[in-house]
């Protein structure tokens, strides 16, 4: 296999910061979600977030796409910071994401899935799209031709007219992530892509990740909790417990960090 | 059985994305819409027409509607009834207010009255979800015929409220009205049927339908991937509604050519829900289906007896007619709960893989 | 000008100027809150074990009316008719989970409710050809006439329904708590995996739920029959419950009497000071409006469980 | 999806039978089993549904009478009737149905269509001229109908809500010593809110305006079983007289109400479909004092009731009274068929005694005039008064009368009160004008 | 239409010039599909033109000259297709490797041929080929078609096929005149270029390169060009390997000289499905899959309900007594007539449909002896498959059927313009128009097959039936006698088992013996179906082929067979007596079958050595290790005690019985 790790780190690491959150604070009722979290997220760069479960992993995750607002702290995207912002708006500013369990379409072809993550770039009128034959098909069409070139990428023909709910869940999880790719994000958030995968769909996820952090250029943001995975992969690992930052950097220096070890890889792995 | 699909591939998205794939299927479509324009005006008694084939067709338009807000967007509406008497009470103010404008156009304008009044009380979806919705929407039900009956400007001041059509020509043909030929109203409703359909199946299989069925399928997702929840919602409000209205005042200028909001009350809304529910939700050719059946089946019920020269009396007939009506329904529900379009569909795929059984 | 005033400062002037009559007013839509929560507390106890919301319910009080009324013309004495109009109620449950409820388990709970709508025609029409579509005169012997509170006037059968929707609302809920039927049926509400676990069939608690709810029914048909006559417009009155189910949650039953309540007064204020100022006949609209807004701002009702979105 | 498959074709194959059921349906004449020359008087009733109760005698009392002619004299001048029942279930499409369904029905069509319902009339006074055959709204059905000049097709007699309001009103003054004491008084309505409820509001907002009293409306939405609202409003307003045009359950409940909140029942005054057996069975002797409107007098004393219970029930009183013999809908059905059936002995002198269509039937409502020999003949003296129908005048402006609910039984409580014909008719003309100017009708000439 | 069947018209001589000729008469005609993005992708040929000129111009920018050799090597893709075209326009050499071959394999081939480049499919393949380069020095550059995966490689060496393109379009782009340079170059070509090598696996030995001489090859294209009537509205499907002689000439020697469309599905996965898309009018397949199919089938209809499944073996019972002689215009009984058009309505050309040969005008099996059964089968349905019999020598046909006279026992007469002779001995001899030139570096062996008059020995035994049709008995050299000197034909007995659905494969002993014995494989798909309804749960092909349940129904089968060999006097004496179930299945990748998926005989004998005694010893077990290699190329060893049973046999019968 090849090593992308150290290479592409060295490339990316001097990339410009296409997020950062500064100081999260996230509360639900009396519980603290996050603590005061800072996080950058560097351009091209594959960026881990790890911890135990209830670290707040996913809450971070849902307050970067706007699904959560925390109630302290600011966010920057490219540049831009904001405070309250709708999930809708955020994803057309370019970041999409997976979640944890699929949250797919269910009634829905592979294609058609796949397809509505080209909805915010397709723009003919209502009545255009009523009458079909002209500018709309050619929409159609050439968004189309995206979506199956990402079908290509991920290698699910096979499925393509299949309704997602009748797939595997691996499969399941591969469409989401064709979904997302469909909409061209500059910053992709995946939450948990492998949870749940045998060896063989892990392996083929994580050659997913990484071609399309190589081919497609993505910046990727990801939560797993497969350490194996999560070390080969990203150039920088952040890790969470408890709703803190405890720890933040490469990933041969994460894992050597004794913190982390107490509170996280000493815990699951014992 | 019949297919052929041996041969019969796509070279182009075009091609692969058109609405029916299959030569066969572009056949039978063909034929069906043949036999619909150039057999049915010719052989049916009026009696045919009048009382199956015209008010079938209208809840088509009505149908395809309601599935659109339900069927594909998954807000679910008990307020069909008023929307089709926003049409109706539209068709019927325009068409007095402005004698010389072409009724089609009325009809087609109608629709937009309804349409407006659909997204104010589709704000409530913004909120509200299931069954809570529904009952929300019989709101709208409720107050818009409360409205027609109390605001007499509406019907022209009618002393009784009552709404009647006046005739109009297209193109010198009498189309409503007195003296308006069953075959022509049939064919003036059909071929607006043929348009709504393809129309709406243009729309549900291009961005707009899409945008629908991942709010209906999953919101929260529908969201993250961009998708102003808003305006899908109030979007298949708006289009339902438009489609409601239209066939709301078709209801009233062809069918029946005389109403009182009673014609459009809750009922109406129940009527129209089944239709879609049996005829298969997220489908346009349930729409059709569902039409038909729910229109049909009663006046054949009701006919049975005197058909078959069943000696029992109107009142026993009719009580049985409920019972069957409803057992029915329960039947179909339970033997393909996806509607009758899902059933055409099996039965579709059991052709194409004659003869496999998988 | 004058119609803002009319409209915005009018009717509190004669609220002020004749206090009693509001009283009035207020008991009077409370007595019909208490008629219409009968009906919905039918409604919350299927939809509370099963999530069907079961539009058949208005066929089943008039059908529980029309053969408590058969019964009675048949010469049964009172408390027999009522015991066997019970036992039809449970047959007709039972009758309903075997040939409706069961074929569809597992199905999407729109299969479900349409289906009881098909029940509703079935119920309506079945009880139509058994009792006739006459209207039956109901008297069993539930007090009639008026007395005066100082200078309210109090209606003897309101008292009566208050009293039996109160009853009512006791016997289910010492049901709930203190029978083994009743912790499953709870269980049920919250997790079908977890109702099997302690030990009684899923089929058997829907039964029994059914059951509940024709009681139930027998109950809101006596009122209602009371009032004006067993006959088939019984079935519509399933439309004015059904604000009041949404205003109080659907599942709950303690919201079915509340929201009954804030419903009846609502609507009968509004109907006596302003509806009458808009032609009448408010009622009608003026509950789903209400019911409307409200879940605007509390999309589960006021009794209703809190949804919470995940991701 | 666990579908089994061997179950499929048992599914397709009741879709299909569905699919040939409705083709069958479509294709099948639609030709009724019947003697070749007997006259098509299809009865369009409502024996089921929500206001079956008011339904079921009026139905009896047509199909009776329409039996012991039969049974009796073979027929009209030897020329024999069908007359076979259609549901409506007082739904408009349903009745739009049995029309189209029996229009073409019999030998020469369906001679008359009496649709038994204000929404249905609407409907089919639509259709009718186009099929040319005349529609009978006997008190029901649009006022402006009566005016013959525009509404050729379309009868009211004896009487119409709006003239019923009028009479209502002459018996109010009456009661209250003569018109000019009205001055002042409050008069209420309470009103099924729907075509049909709201047809007296302009004659009344008229009548107030000539004579002074207060006029206040309450609606009540169908179905109308809650009205506490609208009784607390009547409470609070107290008229003095209050006239109700309520159908169904509204009646019952708006009774019972009435009985329950302490209004004068002696006040209370309902259409003559607010005054039938029925409409104060639930209230019981609560009701007592109720009064009601009429067209025709109630009873069962008349020769065509004894000769119903004589041809058709062979004598058998219970078995009569169990179909509502005498009952006051059930008498209404008869007048409705006594009025059909000379008009049709009338056409005959014109047309002989053949089997007779719409166009013949028209022509003979149209001439028809019963006179108080002839309703002696028929037996029904007393039942209802003379009356004469000219080109102009569909309605033939009858009398009405008032009876009263004692707790068991109705009773006449008046004599023929006329309604106020100068004040209607006027009405009627410029009702009907302004709808042939809407539709673009003719204005017949019928001098 | 028959009229542009340029069968005999124009002089071209090299298939770059019926390329020039092809974009020239049938320019927007469809020359190639490919299902790829899910829709069939098109090109005309007059587009196919444009993208072998910009492939051939940029091969020629990389420094590809007259002589080169070119490897392909990959799955049925448009863009292999063209290199054919590209390097023989240019004066090189095609030589079309199978993409599964092991890396030695691989090695042996592309070193023997001395290519200089190599255009691949996908990074799979440029990765065996990186491993290798050690020891092809030769080997300069490796196109590959596919990108992905590959952007982070070396590129010094290694260039996208678009990118070879793109560099011959700006080629193109700014100097016109490379078009008219590139013609000129075409036309250089003649007929004794070489216009492809092409190794043939064989069953024994290392593989031959054998050369097909460019205008022989288009002769031989011309000859059953005009036999069969293709012309340019025909379909074909690749789907055999490209380096196989098959699916050179059918999908591109016929298709240049004829002018058809050929379509390359998108996955090994979706062929069944692509088929059924394309629907071709001309099809080819070996008896494999003509076999596979009909299992599938069977297995598809046992789940259909019993009424259908009555109905549909009814109808084919119809179509087996009566199919053939109403399609061959023979008398049959209006009873029967009617009943096979019901038939052909409700069960035959549906079937056909879901099978993709809703539009077949012509098929072919070939590449081994089709069952009788299976045959008929197909014919009788209405699809006019016809075997025919040739060899990679031969540039492929040496015999076929023609239409009207096909019968199942004959691979059919000789072709037009083929020669063919019976040596003694039975060999067959022939003389053709697409006879190969010799084997590429290997003089010898040239000279061995090559007979002293010129003819080439097919290495079958055969001969010519009285209706001039020739029929194949087995492999010359395989033809044996048991001890007591009875005729024993390995093949004979092993097809007969194998029309069994349950038997995969079968492996003849009886050479020099005493009597014949079988080694068997059973088909998983069909038997695995079987144990699933008769209740037999097992864990792997090796449980289940030990299986007593299931040797008691292969013992009925062989019972079956050997009933059938005894009426037949001149193989009565052969039936089996004893037989094994193998505990693995034969696998090309053990070398115990040819990539073709033929059996080698004499490495399966040696292979199972202990089995073989075992079954001419008498014992009822045998123990045996055997060594496999798994998809991974990692080995392992198999252990297993195989059961042998004995077979009931049957008197040879007296007198024949009256035909049945």
């Amino acid at each position: 296999m090849r090593a992308p790790a150290t290479e592409a780190a060295n490339a990316t690491e001097t990339g410009k910061t296409v997020l950062s959150a500064e100081n999260i604070s996230l509360t639900f009722g009396g519980l603290k979600a996050l603590r005061d979290v800072s996080f950058d997220v560097k351009k091209g760069e594959i960026r881990a977030i790890i911890g135990p479960n209830g670290a707040g992993k996913t809450s971070m995750l849902n307050c970067i796409n706007g699904f959560y607002h925390p109630q302290e702290g600011t966010i920057t995207f490219k540049g831009v910071a904001r405070r309250r912002a709708r999930p809708d708006r955020i994803a057309r500013q370019g970041i999409a994401r997976t979640f944890q369990n699929v949250a797919l379409f269910k009634g829905m072809s592979t294609l058609d899935n796949i397809m509505t993550g080209r909805l915010t770039k397709m723009h003919t009128n209502f009545l255009l799209q009523a009458i079909y034959w002209g500018p709309n098909q050619r929409e159609e069409i050439a968004h189309r031709e995206v979506c199956e070139r990402i079908i290509d990428f991920l290698e699910i023909e096979h499925i393509r007219n299949t309704p997602v709910g009748r797939l595997p869940y691996g499969l399941q999880k591969r469409v989401e992530l064709a979904r997302a790719l469909a909409m061209e994000p500059d910053l992709l958030l995946l939450d948990e892509p492998m949870a749940g995968m045998n060896l063989e769909e892990k392996q083929d996820m994580c050659r997913f990740i990484l071609d399309t952090n190589h081919q497609l250029g993505t910046t990727i943001v990801l939560i797993e909790h497969d350490m194996g995975v999560v070390m080969d992969l990203s150039d920088r690992v952040a890790v969470l417990d408890y709703g803190n930052l405890i720890a933040d950097g490469r990933p041969d220096d994460v894992q050597s960090d004794q913190r982390v070890i107490d509170a996280y890889l000493g815990v699951s792995h014992q | 059985m019949f297919y052929r699909e041996a041969g019969q591939f796509k070279t182009s998205y075009a091609a692969d994305q058109a609405i029916f794939p299959i030569l066969q299927d572009r056949l039978f479509v063909i034929a069906v819409l043949a036999v619909a324009y150039l057999v049915i005006p010719f052989i049916s008694t009026p009696y045919f027409l009048v009382t199956i084939m015209i008010p079938s067709l209208i809840f088509c338009i009505a149908a395809l509607g309601l599935n659109v807000l339900t069927g594909y967007a998954g807000q679910l509406s008990l307020g069909t009834g008023g929307f089709m008497a926003v049409g109706a009470y539209a068709t019927f103010k325009m068409t007095t207010m402005f004698p010389e404008l072409n009724i089609v156009i009325v009809f087609l304008l109608s629709g937009v009255f309804a349409a407006a009044v659909g997204v104010l009380f589709g704000l409530p979806s913004l909120r509200i979800k299931g069954f809570y919705l529904a009952v929300a929407t019989l709101a709208a039900q409720f107050f818009l015929i409360w409205l027609f009956n109390r605001v007499g400007w509406f019907s022209n001041y009618d002393p009784s409220g009552t709404i009647s059509m006046p005739p109009r020509d297209v193109f010198g043909i009498r189309v409503v009205g007195s003296g308006a030929a069953p075959e022509v109203r049939y064919l003036m409703v059909l071929t607006l049927v043929v348009v709504f359909c393809l129309l709406v199946k243009n729309l549900v299989r291009s961005r707009m339908g899409r945008t629908w069925m991942a709010v209906r399928d999953m919101d929260i997702a529908a969201e993250i991937i961009g998708i102003r929840l808003m305006w899908a919602k109030l979007s298949a409000f708006a289009i339902s509604s438009y489609l409601c209205g239209v066939a709301g005042g078709l209801y009233f200028a062809v069918y029946l050519r005389t109403v009182e909001t009673i014609a459009f009350d809750v009922v109406l809304s129940f009527v129209v829900l089944f239709m879609i529910i049996v005829g298969g939700l997220g489908s346009v050719l349930g729409s059709i289906l569902g039409a038909f059946f729910i229109t049909a089946i009663p006046v054949i019920l009701t006919r049975a007896p005197h058909d078959l020269g069943i000696p029992i009396s109107v009142d026993m007939a009719q009580h049985l007619e409920v019972i069957i009506f409803g057992s029915l329904i329960i039947f179909f529900l339970i033997v393909e709960p996806h509607g009758l379009a899902r059933l055409w569909q099996i039965a579709k795929e059991k052709l194409r893989r004659w003869p496999f059984p998988y | 000008m004058q119609v803002l005033f009319d409209f915005l400062i009018g009717p509190f002037f004669q609220i002020f100027e004749a206090p009693i009559f509001f009283v009035e007013v207020v008991i009077g839509g409370m007595a019909a809150g208490i008629m219409y929560a009968l009906v919905a507390i039918g409604f919350a106890v299927i939809f509370k074990a099963s999530g069907i919301v079961n539009f058949a319910q208005g066929a089943m009080v008039l059908f529980a009316g029309l053969t408590l009324v058969g019964f009675l013309q048949m010469g049964a004495p009172l408390w027999l008719a009522l015991i066997a109009t019970v036992v039809v109620m449970v047959a007709l449950a039972y009758a309903v989970e075997r040939v409706v409820l069961g074929p569809l388990v597992n199905q999407p709970l729109i299969v479900l409710f349409m289906a009881t709508i098909g029940l509703s025609f079935v119920i309506e029409g079945f009880g139509e050809l058994a009792w006739g579509s006459d209207v039956h005169r109901l008297d069993v012997g539930l007090p009639r006439g008026s007395f005066f509170v100082g200078d309210i006037m109090i209606d003897r059968f309101h008292l009566v329904a208050a009293g039996s929707a109160g009853a009512l609302v006791v016997a289910i809920v010492l049901f709930m708590q203190y029978t083994k039927f009743g912790r499953a049926l709870r269980a049920v509400a919250d997790d079908h995996q977890a109702a099997l676990s302690v030990g009684i069939p899923l089929r058997m608690i829907w039964v029994i739920t059914w059951s509940i709810a024709g009681v139930i029914a027998l109950v809101a048909g006596v009122m209602w029959g009371t009032q004006a006559g067993i006959q088939f417009s019984l079935v519509l009155i399933a439309f004015k419950a059904l604000p009041v189910l949404i205003l109080g949650g659907f599942n709950s039953i303690t919201g079915a009497i509340v929201a009954g309540l804030i419903i009846g007064v609502g609507e009968t204020v509004f109907e006596v000071y302003w509806g009458q100022m808009m032609g009448g006949a408010t009622e009608n609209w003026f509950a789903y409006v209400v019911a409307m807004i409200f879940l605007f701002f509390r999309p589960q009702g006021l009794f209703g469980e809190r949804i919470i979105e995940r991701v | 999806m666990t579908l089994s498959f061997s179950f499929g074709l048992g599914r397709l194959a009741l879709a299909a039978a569905g699919a040939v059921a409705i083709v069958v349906t479509g294709v099948v004449p639609q030709k009724a089993a019947a003697e070749e020359d007997a006259i098509f008087l299809p009865l369009t009733v409502y024996r089921t549904g929500a206001y079956a109760p008011n339904g079921i005698p009026f139905a009896n009392g047509s199909r009776d009478f329409l039996q012991m002619l039969m049974a009796r004299d073979g027929g009209i001048n030897g020329v024999p009737l069908e007359f076979p029942e259609c549901e409506t279930r007082y739904d408009t499409a349903m009745g739009v149905e049995c029309y189209e369904r029996y229009k073409d029905g019999g030998a020469k069509g369906a001679a008359v269509f009496a649709p038994l319902s204000t929404g249905i009339t609407y409907a089919i006074m639509e259709l009718a001229p186009d099929d040319g055959i005349p529609i009978h709204s006997m008190g029901y059905g649009r006022a402006a109908a009566s005016y013959g000049k525009v509404f050729d097709w379309t009868f009211t007699f004896p009487t119409t809500y709006w003239a019923q309001a009028t009479a209502f009103i002459r018996y109010i003054a009456q009661e209250e010593g003569g018109k000019e004491a009205l001055e002042g008084k409050k008069i209420g309505l309470i009103y099924h809110n729907s075509a049909y409820g709201r047809e007296p509001i302009p004659t009344l907002e008229r009548l107030s305006e000539d004579l002074g009293f207060e006029f206040v409306s309450y609606a009540v939405d169908h179905p109308g079983q809650e009205q506490s609202a609208t009784w607390l409003s009547i409470r609070r307003d107290r008229p003095d007289w209050l006239m109700m045009w309520g159908w169904g359950v509204m009646n019952q409940v708006a009774i019972s109400e009435a009985a329950r909140t302490g209004f004068p029942m002696d006040r209370f005054l309902g259409v003559w479909w607010s005054g039938s057996e029925p409409d104060v069975r639930p209230a019981g002797p609560d009701a007592a004092g109720y009064k009601a409107g009429n067209f025709h007098s109630i009873g069962t004393e008349f020769g065509v009731l004894q000769d119903i219970l004589e041809y058709v029930y062979d004598g058998d009183e219970d078995a009569a009274r169990e179909n509502n013999w005498g009952e006051v809908l059930y008498n209404r059905g008869l007048v409705n068929y006594i009025y059909l059936t000379e008009a049709i002995r009338t056409a005959m002198e014109e047309y002989g005694n053949v089997t007779l269509g719409g166009e013949e039937m028209r022509w003979g409502m149209e001439n028809l005039n019963i006179t108080a020999e002839r309703i002696a003949e028929i037996g029904a003296e007393g039942l209802f008064e003379p009356i004469q129908i000219t080109c102009e005048d569909h309605e033939g402006r009858g009398p009405v009368i008032i009876q009263q609910w004692d707790g068991e039984n109705w009773e006449r409580m008046t004599d023929w009160i006329d309604p106020m014909h100068d004040v209607v008719w006027p009405m009627y003309e410029e009702s009907a004008l302004a709808y042939a100017e809407e539709h673009g009708l003719e204005v017949r000439d019928c001098d | 239409m028959a009229q542009d069947v340029p069968a005999v018209a124009g002089g071209e001589d090299t298939f770059p010039k019926l390329l020039l000729r092809n974009a020239r008469d049938f320019t927007s005609r469809p020359a190639m599909r490919e299902k790829d993005y899910g829709i069939w992708q098109s090109w005309t040929w007059g587009e196919a033109l444009e993208e072998v000129r910009a492939l051939a111009i940029g091969l020629a920018e990389l420094g590809f000259v007259r002589g080169d050799k070119v490897a392909i090597i990959g799955a049925n893709r448009p863009q292999l297709y063209w290199t054919f075209c590209a390097a023989q326009s240019l004066g090189g050499v095609p030589v079309p490797v199978y993409k599964d071959s092991v890396a030695e394999e691989m090695a042996f081939v592309l070193d023997h041929a001395e290519v200089r480049f190599a255009v691949v499919e996908d990074q799979e393949q440029v990765d065996k080929l990186l491993l290798l380069s050690d020891r092809l020095p030769k080997l300069e550059h490796v196109i590959y078609k596919d990108e992905r995966g590959l952007g982070d490689y070396d590129h010094t060496r290694l260039h996208a096929f678009a990118s070879v393109q793109d560099a011959g379009r700006s080629a193109i782009q700014k100097d016109a005149s490379a078009i008219a340079e590139w013609e000129k170059e075409l036309s250089r070509g003649g007929p004794d270029d070489i216009s492809v090598i092409l190794y043939t696996s064989g069953t024994t030995g290392q593989s031959k390169g054998v050369i097909i001489g460019s205008g022989r090859a288009i002769a031989a294209a011309r000859d059953t060009v005009a036999f069969d009537k293709l012309n340019e509205h025909d379909e074909a499907l690749a789907y055999l390997p490209l380096a196989w002689v098959g699916d050179f000439y059918l999908n591109f020697a016929q298709a240049m000289v004829a002018g058809f469309c050929v379509s390359c599905p998108e996955s090994e996965d979706t062929l069944l499905q692509d088929l059924r898309e394309i629907g071709p009018t001309f099809y080819f397949a070996p008896p494999r899959i003509f076999e596979n199919l009909l299992t599938t089938v069977s297995i598809r209809m046992e789940d259909a309900s019993a009424a259908k499944r009555r109905m549909f073996h009814y109808f084919l019972g119809v179509a087996r007594r009566v199919g053939e002689d109403i399609l061959n215009g023979r008398p049959v009984p209006l009873k029967d007539r009617v009943l096979y058009g019901i038939g052909r309505w409700l069960v035959y050309e549906p079937l056909k449909n879901v099978l993709g040969f809703s539009r077949v005008r012509v098929a072919y099996t070939a590449g081994e002896a089709i069952g009788p059964d299976l045959f008929a089968f197909y014919r009788s349905l209405g699809m006019n498959l016809k075997q025919l019999y040739g060899q990679t020598e031969a540039f492929l046909y040496l015999t076929a059927h023609p239409d009207g006279q096909i019968r199942a026992d004959t691979v059919g007469p000789p072709m037009p313009n083929v020669e063919l002779k019976i040596a003694e001995g039975g060999e067959i001899l022939f003389k053709c128009p697409g006879m190969f030139v010799g084997y590429f570096r290997d003089e010898g062996r040239t000279r061995e097959v090559l007979s002293e008059d010129g003819y080439v020995k097919t290495g079958d035994a055969g001969f010519f039936d009285s209706e001039g049709h020739l029929r194949i008995v087995d492999r010359a050299k395989d033809v044996g006698h048991l001890n007591d000197g009875t005729l024993y034909a390995p093949k004979y007995i092993e097809n007969k088992l194998k029309f069994f659905p349950n038997i995969r494969e079968a492996v003849a002993f009886g050479h020099e013996r005493d009597f014949v014995a079988v080694f068997l494989n059973i088909d998983l798909n069909a038997v695995s179906y079987w144990a699933e309804r008769n209740n037999i749960s097992y864990g792997s092909y090796q449980e289940l082929a030990a299986n007593p349940k299931v040797y008691d129904m292969i013992e009925q089968h062989i019972v079956e067979t050997n009933q059938d060999l005894a009426s037949e006097p001149e193989m009565a004496g052969a039936q089996i007596h004893r037989f094994l179930i193998l505990h693995k299945e034969l696998d090309p990748d053990d070398g115990e079958l040819t990539r073709t998926q033929k059996v080698r005989r004499g490495y399966i004998a040696e292979r199972y050595q202990p089995l073989i005694d075992a079954l001419y010893s008498g014992a009822t077990s045998q123990y045996i290790e055997t060594e496999v290699t798994f998809e991974d190329g990692r080995k392992g060893m198999l252990r297993a005690d195989v059961e042998i049973r004995d077979v009931k046999t049957f008197p040879v019968a007296k007198q024949k019985e009256a035909a049945e």
